[in-house]
């Protein structure tokens, strides 16, 4: 863990809250993971269990008018991102009261008023669509910070290598993290990648990048606050390598024969929850009794967003093709 | 360049300068609005279509692009969720397989799975369709895979005067729009209006009345079609030209309209038989005027071959007036 | 007492075979422990209990394939009695809420296109606009001659044949309406009334200004379809003097009259090329004006068309004969037997008429009326007459029903 | 909707009034009422028809307009060309 002297925003109150975030993530999706096995949720389910410190390292430091595209591992992102829980879960239900009006499901959560552009299903699909977030703001002026989260898998794909260039050859104020959980669903990156060593790709498009212990909150936040300072300044895009894991399976129905339970077990003990739980109580910087009232603070707010979804209704058929196209009237001739 | 015809207020003009112009007018009516494509910008244009407008407008609102499809493709759908009015120019309909995805999955699928939160207005052109001898891969024709895809709306300007007023209507839909320009128009010169602007886009045109049968069809095979009505006519055959204009939503009414008073129908379309854009069409008009049919309906395709290179096999392959005649003569039982 | 059942992981998994048990009655485990593997299409995967608590009792033995949601084992609580030891009955497995079943009804099917009417296989193909064609003018496809390929019928086709239709009247008319049967018929009935009944005959003259204005106000408010004739209303007022002066609207037989109870006009109807029929609208006197203009507009058309029931041929209590517009100022009818009286009304005329002391143009009509003398003086006859046209002086009267209390 | 169109749905619906009279054979000048022994039923039949095919509404006034096949098209075409501006 990085030394607390140089940490100058080490409050306890702000430990409290990373720790906070974490633990929300976490008790969130255990609660999908259990939904899910009753029927509640369907469809594909990706879960971020190991990988917490990334988002709560990074969201929080963005601004609100920053712009945010994930990819379909993004209940952390949203609920750091300030999504309601109460509306992420209603959209994993399906209901209309859901953040997405119940059509989008786990994978695309969209949420306007936190600039939230969506989960992406398709691999390396929201990586353009980043750049043109950041395309606009600068035709328009702005002084926005674009971040695109991706995994490792992404890194295949052809978009990933066009998105790098467009940024880098405009000047597009994009943050590129990339979620490195070694495991594209059941390839391992050695096994896809001829250079693992993922942040280097970034060089061939002259963009600054670095990697970080996608473990250690603390260690994430420090990147985020460079990071982001030198894409809204320098006005250049920047590639930063989260280097995690994911202790759960890809998804829901995963028999995960591509890795041994020892090698999960091995990971177990250095997952950001409990690391910085460690880390906080050897700082003195966390009580006894901090703990079990966050966790009662996570558990009400979660079981009042099982609640909101249970009550949540469906939309009706007749609303099937709304919104395929704008209803507002298009003024044809003029 | 345009010659002014000052007296009765209307230019001779090239497909090709309209759909500069309708550009021009866009980028300088809307500091939203900008154009996006492989050398749209210092080249001209692989059609010389933007030729001049890089000095005129600058590098910001005709931007070059690498040879990137699905990269830019998703750039422009993503500055225009951020409240861009982007032209995306994909050079020709070949290369826009690249960019499928992007356009599926994303432009078109925003809306509605985001609950109406995003919108994606977005103007994609590109060149399609045959006669110019560069072999299958450059000469496809698929504005009817485009026209199936649900959340986005295609169109088939093949008059000057469409190539010139659509593109700003599409720009102003909070929807995206495709504009099919047929490479074979962009030399074709025609009147229209000096002072020329804004066209409605989703109204069929009848190009032709006639009396005795419907030919239905859109952009570049619409000259066949009028061809083959001229040489029908002197036959004793008044045919009824219907030029589609929107490919997606296609205006049913017109269709009907005319089939239920000729009784008969052929469908022109330079894409392939089975599966095509003709098929849709003579599908609805056998659901909503079918008592009113006097003939099977009747298509005019190309032939289900990848385009050949020489020009004696490539004409063989795509529609031509000849065909038409004939396929009208059929309807109508005449030899 | 809690359940552990076997969970859903895939919405294409519908069941799970139990390959192995982690714990054994009486271990205690806490919420996310794995408790057991099973066995899916997708290999061997470790599930978890969200359950803390000590196992109780193991319900599925190894190697079953059990769907998803059947209990595994039971888990007792923290300070739960355990089971068995006077223990009261499991509590009900807290069952697992249903999903909400979603709505299934699948989004409201657009109206699927109107199915193609089963059509008689005509024996050579039609297309349907000559089907359409050929339904409408009421003309065989099977006397049409086809132009298509494989003689399929075409519209054209149908067309020619509604033109040949035209040519040859002969065989354009109905075959089922004998003229020639029909006028041996009605000679034989002139012949014979003529023979029997005295008729005596009167005329009265009835200025029909008002109805006309009358009718041209209400007709502009109607569609065409709903318009009324001038020709109703003198029918309607017969009706309602007939139900007032019995001595009119019966039958004469064996040598006795017979008031009818009911009254039913006869219409006389010209058939075209030459025949006659005087068929009878029911109840005439209780049909309203517009109702009445209905079953008149019917009956002609179907005894144009030969198709009258034999019910109205034998019904008339008394007959109303009128040659419209086109016709003469007056026409004395021959009483159809065993009827005892019939009306005539003439054409309208324009002619000078004093109104409240000055002459001016009022419309005026001649009705006549030839009366069996066996039953009726000319007395009640002219009474009956002016009743008649004092009813067509007030035509708002008429359009009521019934005109007069029965 | 043009004048021969007119002329043709006239002489169908003359026709099944008069189906034994020959039209090509009626003077286009003459009073049709007299030409094909038309009764004021008849006449309302065929305001009728025309008023469905057609959708025009014609009042009772109109009806003198309407009483020779050439006035007949000439009142039909004035009225279908204001229905459709």
């Amino acid at each position: 863990m990085t030394a607390l002297a140089d940490k100058p925003h080490l409050s306890r109150e702000h430990m409290l809250d990373l720790f906070k975030q974490m633990i929300r993530i976490r008790h969130f999706e255990d609660k999908c993971y259990e939904l899910y096995t009753q029927e509640k949720i369907r469809g594909f389910m990706h879960l971020y269990d190991g990988e917490e410190a990334i988002a709560v390292g990074i969201i929080p430091v963005l601004e609100k008018r920053d712009r945010i595209v994930s990819a379909y591992r993004e209940h952390g992102h949203a609920l750091v991102r300030g999504v309601p829980m109460t509306a992420v879960m209603a959209e994993m239900y399906g209901k209309q009261e859901g953040c997405s009006r119940g059509r989008g499901g786990s994978m695309h959560l969209f949420d306007r008023a936190t600039n939230f552009h969506g989960g992406n299903a398709i691999v390396g699909g929201g990586l353009p669509l980043a750049v043109g977030l950041a395309l606009a703001d600068h035709m328009q002026g702005g002084d926005i910070v674009v971040v695109c989260f991706f995994g490792d898998g992404a890194v295949a794909e052809g978009e990933f290598h066009e998105s790098l260039n467009l940024a880098a050859l405009w000047g597009l104020s994009v943050l590129f993290v990339c979620e490195n959980n070694l495991y594209g669903m059941g390839t391992a990156l050695a096994l896809s990648e001829s250079e693992t060593d993922i942040q280097r790709k970034a060089a061939c498009y002259r963009i600054a990048a670095e990697a970080v212990d996608g473990m250690d909150v603390v260690a994430v936040e420090a990147a985020a606050r460079r990071a982001i300072h030198a894409v809204r300044n320098n006005r250049k895009p920047y590639f930063l390598e989260c280097r995690t894991y994911r202790l759960r399976a890809h998804s829901m129905f995963d028999a995960q024969l591509y890795r041994d339970r020892t090698e999960i077990e091995a990971w177990r003990p250095k997952e950001p929850i409990i690391r910085f739980q460690g880390w906080l109580q050897s700082n003195h910087m966390i009580h006894p009794e901090d703990i079990p009232r966050i966790e009662a603070e996570v558990d009400a707010e979660i079981a009042e967003a099982i609640a909101f979804a249970e009550a949540g209704t469906w939309e009706p058929v007749e609303h099937l093709t709304r919104f395929v196209y704008a209803e507002s009237a298009v003024p044809a001739d003029r | 360049m345009q010659q002014e015809t000052a007296r009765s207020g209307t230019i001779e003009i090239t497909y090709r300068e309209a759909v500069r112009e309708a550009i021009r007018d866009a980028i300088k009516r809307d500091n939203r609005v900008f154009l996006m494509g492989e050398d749209v910008g210092r080249y001209g244009g692989c059609y010389a279509v933007t030729k001049g407008l890089f000095a005129e407008l600058g590098p910001e609102r005709i931007r070059d692009t690498p040879l990137s499809e699905s990269g830019f493709t998703g750039a422009g759908i993503g500055a225009a969720m951020a409240g861009m009015r982007p032209i995306v120019e994909l050079m020709t309909v070949n290369f826009s397989l690249l960019a499928l995805d992007q356009i599926l999955n994303n432009a078109a699928t925003i809306r509605h799975m985001s609950g109406n939160q995003f919108g994606v207005p977005l103007v994609i052109r590109m060149a399609t369709g045959a006669g110019r001898q560069l072999a299958a891969q450059h000469s496809h024709s698929l504005e009817g895979w485009y026209a199936h895809i649900a959340g986005i709306k295609v169109l088939a300007p093949a008059t000057v005067e469409d190539a010139r007023g659509m593109l700003w209507t599409a720009l102003e839909d909070p929807d995206p729009v495709l504009i099919f320009e047929n490479v074979m128009l962009y030399n074709m010169s025609g009147k229209l209006a000096a002072d020329a602007g804004p066209v409605n886009i989703d109204k069929a045109a009848v190009r032709r009345p006639g009396r005795d049968i419907s030919l239905i069809t859109y952009g570049g095979s619409l000259w066949k079609t009028l061809d083959a009505a001229t040489t029908l006519a002197a036959e004793g055959i008044e045919a009824e030209v219907i030029d589609l204009r929107s490919l997606r939503p296609l205006d049913d009414a017109t269709i009907m309209a005319s089939v239920a008073k000729t009784r008969r129908a052929v469908i022109i379309d330079e894409g392939w038989r089975s599966g095509s854009l003709a098929a849709e069409v003579g599908m609805r008009i056998v659901e909503q005027a079918f008592w009113a049919l006097d003939a099977p309906i009747g298509r005019v395709c190309s032939e289900e071959v990848p385009v050949p290179y020489p020009s004696h096999l490539e004409n063989a392959t795509i529609p031509q007036a000849p065909k038409i005649v004939a396929a009208a003569k059929a309807a109508l039982g005449r030899p | 007492m809690a359940e552990f059942r076997m969970p859903s992981l895939g919405s294409d998994m519908a069941a799970g075979t139990l390959v192995e048990w982690l714990v054994k009655p009486g271990d205690w485990v806490k919420r996310g422990d794995i408790v057991a593997v099973i066995e899916t299409q997708k290999g061997a995967i470790e599930i978890e209990t969200f359950q803390p608590g000590q196992i109780e009792k193991i319900l599925v033995d190894l190697h079953t394939k059990v769907p998803v949601g059947t209990p595994l084992a039971l888990i007792r609580m923290e300070g739960e009695a355990k089971l068995g030891a006077a223990a009261p009955a499991p509590p009900p497995a807290v069952p697992i809420a249903a999903p909400p079943s979603v709505p299934v009804s699948v989004a409201p099917p657009s109206p699927p296109p109107p199915p193609v009417a089963p059509r008689a296989a005509a024996r050579a193909p039609a297309s349907p606009a000559a089907r359409r064609l050929a339904e409408e003018r009421g003309i065989d496809l099977s006397t049409v001659t086809g132009s298509g390929p494989a003689g399929a019928i075409t519209y054209t086709d149908v067309k020619r044949r509604l033109a040949e239709a035209v040519a040859a009247p002969e065989k354009r008319r109905a075959p089922w309406l004998d003229l020639d049967a029909m006028r041996t018929a009605i000679a034989a009935a002139m012949a014979r009334s003529k023979r029997e009944i005295p008729h005596y005959y009167l005329e009265h003259q009835v200025d029909v200004t008002a109805c006309e204005q009358w009718l041209a106000q209400k007709n502009a408010t109607l569609p065409p379809e709903n318009r009324l004739l001038f020709g109703a209303l003198p029918i309607k007022a017969a009706a309602a003097a007939a139900r007032r002066f019995p001595a009119f609207n019966g039958f004469y037989r064996d040598n006795k009259f017979e008031p009818a109870q009911a009254v039913h006009v006869g219409v006389a109807i010209a058939i075209r090329g030459g025949g006659l029929a005087a068929p009878a609208l029911h109840d005439t006197d209780q049909l309203p004006l517009d109702e009445l203009m209905n079953r008149m507009r019917d009956l002609v058309q179907r005894t144009r068309a030969g198709r009258i029931r034999s019910s109205e041929m034998s019904d008339p209590t008394i007959t109303v004969s009128s040659l419209g517009d086109r016709g003469v100022e007056a026409l004395y009818g021959i009483i159809y037997p065993p009827q005892v009286a019939i009306l005539g009304f003439g054409k309208t005329v324009v002619r000078p008429w004093v109104v409240d002391g000055a002459i001016g143009p009022r419309s005026v009509i001649t009705i006549t009326l030839s009366a069996d003398h066996r039953v009726s003086d000319g007395h009640a006859g002219a009474l009956f007459l002016a009743e008649i046209g004092k009813l067509l002086e007030e035509p708002s009267k008429l359009w009521t029903v019934p005109t007069f209390a029965k | 909707m043009d004048r021969s169109d007119i002329r043709e749905v006239i002489q169908e619906e003359l026709n099944n009034i008069a189906p034994e009279i020959d039209l090509a054979s009626v003077d286009p000048a003459a009073d049709l009422r007299e030409a094909l022994d038309i009764d004021s039923m008849d006449f309302l039949n065929f305001v009728t028809a025309i008023h469905h095919r057609l959708g025009l509404d014609i009042p009772e006034v109109d009806y003198p307009k309407l009483v020779t096949l050439d006035r007949a098209v000439a009142y039909i075409e004035a009225k279908l060309g204001s229905s459709k501006t």
